[in-house]
């Protein structure tokens, strides 16, 4: 039993990340815009929010801190992607230029000012934040070693974006019209739907999650930030696509990714699976593989937004 | 991220001790020329990497401040033997008279440097100068090549935590480079020296062991050490730059301990009980110290051991209970007596005199290995 | 496609779009030059500029060195985007090969002198085009998205790459791979002599040629006409009785092998690189977009872009001597980069200055 | 004035190029007002400047007599001007409900109210007899049904001023009454309507006026009852126009093209969309497959051409058996194929015209050598094509496929088709919305066709395409070939009948 809590708490650490950042993705890709910057926004929104906290550190600490950091991981990482949405939605050029683009200067970025601010190019950040065990809800038998004990306010609030998400697309006018917006700009156009609006909307939304997640994955795993989120934007982007653009599948995506990455770095507690004889290299690949195995075999209807990728132009049929 | 990927190799950089930076920056104002006397060219990592990269830069920085020396460090594009040469060439073009090159990857490149460029002393920390696909050291009368005995800092590291009462260890090193093997194994012994000090019975000590195989700060690293802490490992000795944060944070949250690596870790988390250091900032600056007082130990090969208070634990800093500062000078005298015989990557033989393949091959009794593959 | 002839081609007026995406880009880095240390941005700035003309031959003989193996894999990027296909899995392609080179470089001694490293740059090649293959043949026959599979190739690759390392070509003391044999080095042909660099060999002439093949090749051929129909229109090329399926695979699998062949050839300049057991993807891959981004997924425009990001690589490396973090190069690339997306703005502008009847088609030609 | 609408001196520029030039529209309350033109007149383009598509360079609009600016079709809503696109504008995935509400929602708070809109919906589906179900999805729905989406979209928010681009292209004869007379409840409630086809005899069955453009030029309005066809098609295309197809007697041959027992599953489900079917087309016939939308015909096609696979059945082509060759084998077989959907399947829309015009033939040895194209060839071919078959561009051999008029892309097709001397000729819905001269065109091409001993299979929705052309009849219903007929010897109600499932005849 004890083995199995503690998976579902390390499973949270890999999968919440991942889920947020996915769903940011669900956000643009639904509207029409392709956006493989999560990676790079990812890094924006962890040095900004780590950065805060490093600042504020002296002055607060407990989950107010984590709470306003997330908070500025979020608002940096919608700034940042400005950038994608103008080229991709003003200028109409290819999706993947301007996502590669800021792939490529988030980093160098974030290097850059940090050695220019603090000479040193990592920056500290003291956890305060670690959740031993929620008050009264951790102590709920079964729920409460599962989902409540050693654990970050940010599971929740991944938690709860990926809620709020499904109900937004699914049942706001908002994520009608941006739903609208990336299967059939036109159509959208023809009743009166402000494409280029909803479509920069779709993107921000998408900067500010990969924001918020590149924050949410370096609070529960490490001690510093220092410039990388280790390519989980792009297996983000695996997420999103496995989850075939829809918030249910892509929460089963993100956890079965979770789960998987999980048992690969922890096989060695677990009692049946430490004596067979896989190597570490082995277990690493798990994932990965799993994953093609299983999208070979479910990928026959894609389900991707049609418009994705295409940039609206008003006057064209 | 294309550069995120590529995340650089040995980018550790725990935080406090990394302060050493800011007045790099300003060396810029300190040289109104653009002349650099003393350099040093990084490897893949940063100066502030927590490994010999900021070690040997804060040895550097602290010998050319107290000097007033110009002083600056280069980072290569890539992690190649040219791509080396070319940086020696750039500092050596800065003005560099002295290079300070950490790590055994800058063995070819020093070699073929030293030949080239006689005027210039070349400093090579954890390796030696040799020609390419040979192993026959050469150490030009410009060269001097330094090692550490890191299986003593490690031994130390060891000796201490089974003697505070733990007996449920891991090590996690990053890769499995030599210095980082020599830590373990010294780890390793360390532990089996005290256990068999202290009477306990043949395996009763159980030490959990692998390589991650990066020196990143990922949640995967993070996971292996809770799971490993889950399991009912008490203290992880956490040998390899940034999987060290990952490391504490899995204490934290678990409640246990971690021993830190080559320069003190006390401040970066609470759950560090001591550090596993080689003096990587003396060594340096004592070899620079040698070329101003033109007394460079050109030609040589040393190895800094506790001969030399080459390697220690930072007993001031360190959260032991039990384990004395007695106890600590008392190992230490063994140590430096060679009262204990501590192998090493190299002198760590098995049975058909062939070097062992892991720590499992290691001659141990009461420390039980458990290779974590 | 065809030249018209009172208005510039299409690869003219691309050309001039990167220009200005280049300049902007540039201005960019000067700015933040000036921003971070007015007193040295000048100089330095220009050392960038001068890039891999600073040190004479030797210099040059730097650029091409980082330029080849991004060519390849910017060659190999492009390639699959001409057919419709992103290639995110340049990186795992890059590192299959390198392994296969230098496998075959470390064991295969039994081959004579002057075959040797054409060999081992072959079973890059063939490593690459399985590694590019695999995801060719799940979108053919199972209809999944190749940026996925590419990208969980890529770990996979990483992964297995590791697991191979240690089991056949591991230098413990040192945690890489072991040298290869001299033979299994490409010929340098006394480069190194004129270009006073260990750098240098043949391995640039070699990307050359691959761009050159592959700009035939989907410029020239039938095979090449099939494979552009498949990008622009997989519904109408398979009603054209092209197969596409067959298409998509062989485009991977090209793809690949261009990637594993710039791993090959990274490998095996005798540069002193080897591989490491690292979980980390090869940049090299990434930096394949970047290029082929840059070089508008032309082959020849991957050339010189991957010449140009070598060359200013370079001078980032250079204005160390003044204090500056190599980064400022990646903010550079990127800003070009960046800049490419006004490519299309750049190019209305310019129509509109040299406006004619005729061109009304001109501009559909951009939709 | 009585004018619900005012368009005056409408003059809008693509580039510089004069879609519209000073043209004029005038539209009544309760009037049904036809707008007439060939292919590329400028109907769309006026449509859309006057729905806010588009904005005019010049010229000014006027609803019920106030002078109004349309930026977007807002403006145009708000003004209760709604439309229904020549190219439907719904969403594949969405639910009828949902299409119909998009940009119009009902919301508490942000949050759909879906209830009442659904009651709302229902009401004017009974209303307006506009049968649907607001839960399926657009995708599983027939044509028909997607436009009487389109028409509740317009009048679920109430819109006054009702355009028609070319509704009834899609639509079977029955459904074609059904709209006239949707229409006509419409215009008696008061609302006015805009309705553009190029079928004469649909404006003199529901307008009340009709304004003529000829590219992008106005032309005239007329009262429909009094005016001829004639002089309706003269205004249109500017010269006489023969209305009569002459057509020699039939020579028959060999069976060039057997289907035996073709049945075809559709795509993700286990519904048979093509069932056991079997037929014979001989040298020298045009049989034409004659059904409403969504009956299997475009299956039966791709079953044939190979685009998808059969369950069961067997295809000959002069006596050769090739149900299991691949496209391209048929296609050498002596198979050619004009596709339903020319920007989907017919064209590489961003290749050129010479690239296109070799897409079947690229790989024949006088197009190249050793792999190699030569370019040469390309060129004098397609040049040679554009010669004889008279296609239009601004840049001819070199012009981008995409930026051409669809009358002109499918002359493309339809020469690159024709030109391979194919003993079978599979034609799908080959003069769908293209305007008479065009249509008159292609139907000229078949015949010569058949008049050269070769077969021809026709696919169409359009009952005066197929009683025209045609030399013999199969009805196909529910996936089944329900009746064999004789064009000669069958009135178009009748064939109605045979299309609706309501009557069935198997000949042989
Ligand atoms: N987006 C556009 N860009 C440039 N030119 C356009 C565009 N849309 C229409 N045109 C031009 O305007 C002319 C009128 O087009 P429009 O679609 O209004 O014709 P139409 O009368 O509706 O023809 P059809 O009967 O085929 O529907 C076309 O010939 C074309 O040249
Ligand atoms: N974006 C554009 N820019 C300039 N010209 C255009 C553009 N799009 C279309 N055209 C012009 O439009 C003309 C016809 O286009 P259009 O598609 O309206 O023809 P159509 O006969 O109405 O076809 P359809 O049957 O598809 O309605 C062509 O001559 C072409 O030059
Ligand atoms: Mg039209
Ligand atoms: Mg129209």
């Amino acid at each position: 039993m004890d083995i199995l809590y503690f998976i579902v708490q390390q499973t949270m650490f890999f999968a919440i990340p991942l889920l947020i950042v996915a769903l940011g993705g669900m956000f643009s890709e639904r509207s029409g815009v392709v956006n493989i910057a999560l990676e790079g926004i990812m890094v924006m929104g962890g040095f900004f929010g780590i950065g805060f906290m490093h600042i504020f550190e002296s002055r607060m600490s407990g989950q107010p801190l984590l709470l306003l950091a997330l908070l500025v991981a979020g608002v940096s990482g919608a700034l940042f992607s400005l950038l994608h949405a103008f080229a991709s939605i003003n200028l109409k050029a290819d999706q993947t230029i301007s996502g590669t683009a800021l792939n490529m200067f988030a980093p160098a970025f974030v290097v850059f000012v940090a050695r220019m601010v603090q000479g040193v190019q990592q920056i500290q950040f003291k956890d305060t934040f670690h959740i031993n065990k929620v008050p009264v809800l951790g102590s709920i038998p079964v729920i409460g070693p599962l989902l409540f004990q050693n654990s970050y306010v940010t599971t929740y609030v991944g938690l709860g974006i990926a809620i709020l998400s499904g109900i937004v697309i699914n049942k706001t006018r908002f994520g009608l019209r941006l739903r609208a917006c990336g299967e059939h700009p036109q159509a959208a156009d023809s009743v009166g739907i402000n494409v280029y609006k909803i479509r920069y909307a779709g993107v921000m939304i998408s900067g500010a999650l990969a924001g918020i997640g590149g924050l949410v994955f370096i609070v529960p795993t490490s001690t510093n930030f220092n410039a990388t989120v280790a390519g989980y934007g792009f297996l983000a982007l695996a997420v999103l696509i496995f989850g075939q653009w829809r918030t249910n599948k892509i929460i089963a995506a993100a956890f079965f990714f979770g789960i998987m990455k999980t048992l690969a770095s922890a096989y060695s507690g677990i009692p049946v699976i430490r004596d067979l004889p896989i190597s570490n290299e082995i277990y690493k690949m798990i994932p990965y593989i799993a994953t093609l195995v299983i999208l070979a075999f479910s990928s026959k209807n894609s389900q991707a937004p049609r418009a994705e990728g295409i940039p609206y132009d008003k006057g064209s049929r | 991220g294309t550069k995120s990927n590529n995340g650089t190799k040995d980018n550790t950089g725990n935080g406090t001790e990394a302060t050493a930076t800011p007045e790099a920056t300003a060396t810029t104002e300190a040289s109104g020329s653009d002349q650099y006397e003393i350099a040093l060219i990084t490897d893949i990592g940063t100066i502030d990497d927590k490994s010999f990269n900021q070690g040997a830069w804060e040895g550097v920085e602290a010998y050319a401040k107290e000097n007033n020396k110009t002083y600056k460090y280069y980072k290569p594009t890539e992690k190649s033997d040219e791509a080396y040469v070319t940086s020696i060439e750039l500092a050596i073009k800065g003005g560099a008279k002295i290079i300070v090159c950490p790590g055994y990857m800058f063995e070819v490149p020093v070699h073929t440097e030293q030949a080239k460029y006689p005027d210039v002393k070349f400093v090579i920390l954890d390796g030696v100068p040799h020609e390419e696909g040979s192993t026959t050291a050469d150490v030009a009368a410009n060269s001097y090549s330094i090692f550490y005995a890191e299986q003593e800092a490690g031994f130390l590291a060891g000796y201490a935590i089974v003697k505070e009462g733990y007996t449920k260890l891991g090590f996690m090193g990053g890769i499995a480079v030599p210095a980082v093997i020599r830590y373990g194994y010294g780890f390793a012994q360390g532990a089996e020296y005290a256990a068999k000090e202290l009477g306990l019975a043949a395996g009763s000590v159980d030490l959990k062991y692998t390589y991650v195989g990066n020196f990143d700060a990922t949640p995967d690293n993070q996971a292996k050490a809770a799971s490993w802490y889950n399991e009912g490992t008490e203290v992880i000795f956490a040998c390899g730059g940034a999987v060290g944060n990952s490391v504490m944070k899995a204490a934290e949250a678990a409640g246990k301990k971690v021993i830190g690596v080559d320069v003190d870790q006390a401040t970066e988390s609470d759950t560090v009980i001591t550090s596993s250091m080689k003096n990587l900032k003396k060594s340096v600056s004592d070899a620079l110290g040698t070329f101003y007082t033109n007394a460079f130990p050109g030609g040589k090969s040393v190895t800094l051991d506790a001969t030399t208070e080459g390697v220690e634990l930072p007993m001031d800093t360190s959260k032991f209970a039990k384990f004395t500062k007695d106890d600590y000078t008392a190992i230490y005298d063994k140590i430096v007596k060679k009262e204990v015989t501590i192998l090493n990557d190299t002198t760590a033989l098995d049975k058909d005199g062939k070097v062992i393949a892991d720590a499992s091959g290691l001659p141990l009794e009461n420390v039980k290995v458990q290779m974590v593959k | 496609m065809k030249k018209q002839k009172f208005e510039l081609s299409k690869g003219g007026k691309d050309f001039l779009a990167s220009i200005v995406a280049i300049a902007a880009g540039l201005l960019f880095g000067l700015i933040i030059l000036l921003f971070s240390n007015a007193r040295q941005a000048f100089p330095a700035f220009g050392m960038i500029l001068k890039g891999g003309f600073t040190d004479g031959l030797s210099g040059l003989a730097q650029v091409f060195y980082l330029s080849t193996p991004i060519i390849l894999t910017g060659l190999s990027v492009g390639f699959a985007f001409k057919t419709g296909l992103f290639n995110i899995g340049s990186s795992g392609q890059f590192t299959c090969g390198a392994f296969a080179a230098v496998y075959i470089g470390v064991k295969w001694t039994f081959l004579p002198g002057g075959v040797h490293w054409i060999v081992a740059l072959i079973g890059a090649l063939i490593a690459g085009a399985i590694w590019g293959m695999v995801p060719g043949i799940l979108k053919a026959v199972a209809n999944v998205n190749e940026v996925i599979t590419s990208i969980m190739m890529n770990y996979i690759g990483m992964y297995l790459v590791n697991i191979l390392i240690v089991k056949y070509v591991y230098d413990p003391i040192k945690s890489q791979s072991v040298p290869v044999a001299k033979s299994a080095i490409i010929p340098k042909l006394g480069l190194d002599k004129i270009f006073h660099s260990n750098n240098i060999n043949i391995s640039i002439f070699i990307a050359i040629l691959a761009v050159i093949i592959i700009y035939i090749v989907l410029n020239k051929t039938t095979f090449g006409y099939e494979l552009k129909a498949c990008g622009l229109s997989p519904e109408a090329s398979r009603y054209a009785g092209i197969n596409a399926k067959r298409n998509i695979i062989l485009s991977m699998t090209i793809a690949g092998a261009l990637s594993g062949l710039g791993g090959g050839l990274l490998y095996l300049a005798g540069s002193g690189k080897y591989l490491q057991v690292l979980d980390v993807l090869a940049p090299q891959g990434f930096n394949g977009i970047s290029v082929a981004l840059l070089g508008m997924s032309n082959p020849i425009g991957i050339l010189f872009a991957g010449l140009f990001i070598g060359h200013i690589t370079v001078g980032g490396n250079n204005i160390q001597l003044y204090n500056f973090v190599p980064e400022i190069v990646d903010i550079i690339i990127s800003t070009i980069i960046y800049f490419g997306a006004f490519a299309l703005l750049i190019k209305s502008l310019f129509d509109r200055f040299r406006r004619r009847p005729s061109e009304a088609a001109a501009v559909k030609e951009e939709k | 004035m009585e004018y619900v609408i005012e368009m005056n001196h409408i003059t809008k520029e693509f580039g510089n190029f004069k879609a519209l030039d000073d043209v004029t529209l005038c539209v009544k309350k309760g009037e049904v007002h036809a707008l007439l033109g060939e292919n590329g007149a400028g109907k769309s383009t006026l449509m859309s400047v006057l729905f806010g598509l588009y904005q005019a360079e010049q010229g000014e609009i006027k609803i019920n007599g106030n002078p109004v600016k349309i930026n977007n079709p807002n403006d145009a809503n708000n003004l209760n001007i709604g439309m229904v696109h020549q190219h439907f504008k719904l969403v594949h995935n969405f639910t009828v409900l949902e299409s119909i509400v998009l940009g119009r929602e009902t919301v508490n708070g942000g949050f759909l109210k879906m209830d009442e809109a659904r009651k709302k919906v229902v009401e004017l589906s009974e209303h307006y007899k506009l049968k649907i179900d607001p839960d399926s999805y657009i995708s599983d729905i027939t044509v028909g049904m997607q436009q009487r989406v389109e028409i509740l979209k317009m009048l679920y928010c109430d819109n006054e001023i009702l355009i028609f681009d070319e509704p009834t292209a899609v639509l079977t004869p029955q459904e074609i009454d059904e709209l006239m007379k949707i229409m006509k409840n419409l215009v008696e409630e008061g609302k006015s309507i805009i309705f553009i086809s190029h079928k004469l005899n649909e404006i003199k069955a529901v307008a009340n006026r009709c304004t003529v453009l000829r590219k992008g030029k106005y032309i005239g309005t007329i009262d429909v009852e009094t005016a001829t066809r004639e002089t309706m098609s003269e205004m249109m295309v500017g010269r006489k126009v023969n209305f009569n197809l002459e057509k020699a007697e039939e020579k028959l041959g060999d069976v060039t093209l057997k289907v035996e027992g073709l049945s075809i599953m559709a795509k993700g489900s286990h519904k048979k969309v093509v069932n056991d079917v079997s037929f014979e087309v001989k040298r020298g016939e045009i049989v034409c497959i004659a059904g409403i939308d969504g009956n299997g015909q475009s299956e039966l096609v791709y079953g044939i051409t190979g685009l998808m696979p059969l369950q069961s059945g067997r295809i000959e082509v002069n006596g050769k058996d090739i149900t299991k060759d691949s496209i391209r084998k048929r296609s050498l077989a002596g198979m050619a194929h004009i596709p339903e959907d020319r920007h989907k399947h017919g064209l590489v829309l961003d290749y050129n015209l010479q690239q296109n015009a070799v897409l079947q033939t690229y790989f024949e040895p006088r197009f190249q050598r050793h792999g190699f194209i030569r370019f040469d060839a390309v060129r004098e071919y397609a040049r040679k094509l554009i010669k004889q078959y008279d296609i239009r561009s601004s840049q001819d051999e070199n012009s981008i496929t995409r930026g051409m008029s669809g009358g002109n892309q499918q002359k493309v097709i339809i020469a690159r088709e024709l030109d391979r001397d194919p003993d079978i000729v599979l034609a799908v819905q080959p003069t769908r919305g293209l305007d008479v001269g065009a249509t008159e065109y292609i139907h000229r091409q078949l015949i010569k066709q058949r008049d050269n001993g070769k077969a021809v299979l026709l696919i169409s929705l359009e009952l005066d395409e197929v009683m025209d052309v045609s030399d013999r009849i199969l009805v196909i219903y529910e996936g089944e070939i329900v009746a064999d007929l004789d064009p000669k010897s069958v009135t178009v109600q009748e064939l109605g009948l045979y299309m609706s499932g309501s009557k069935r005849k198997i000949a042989n």
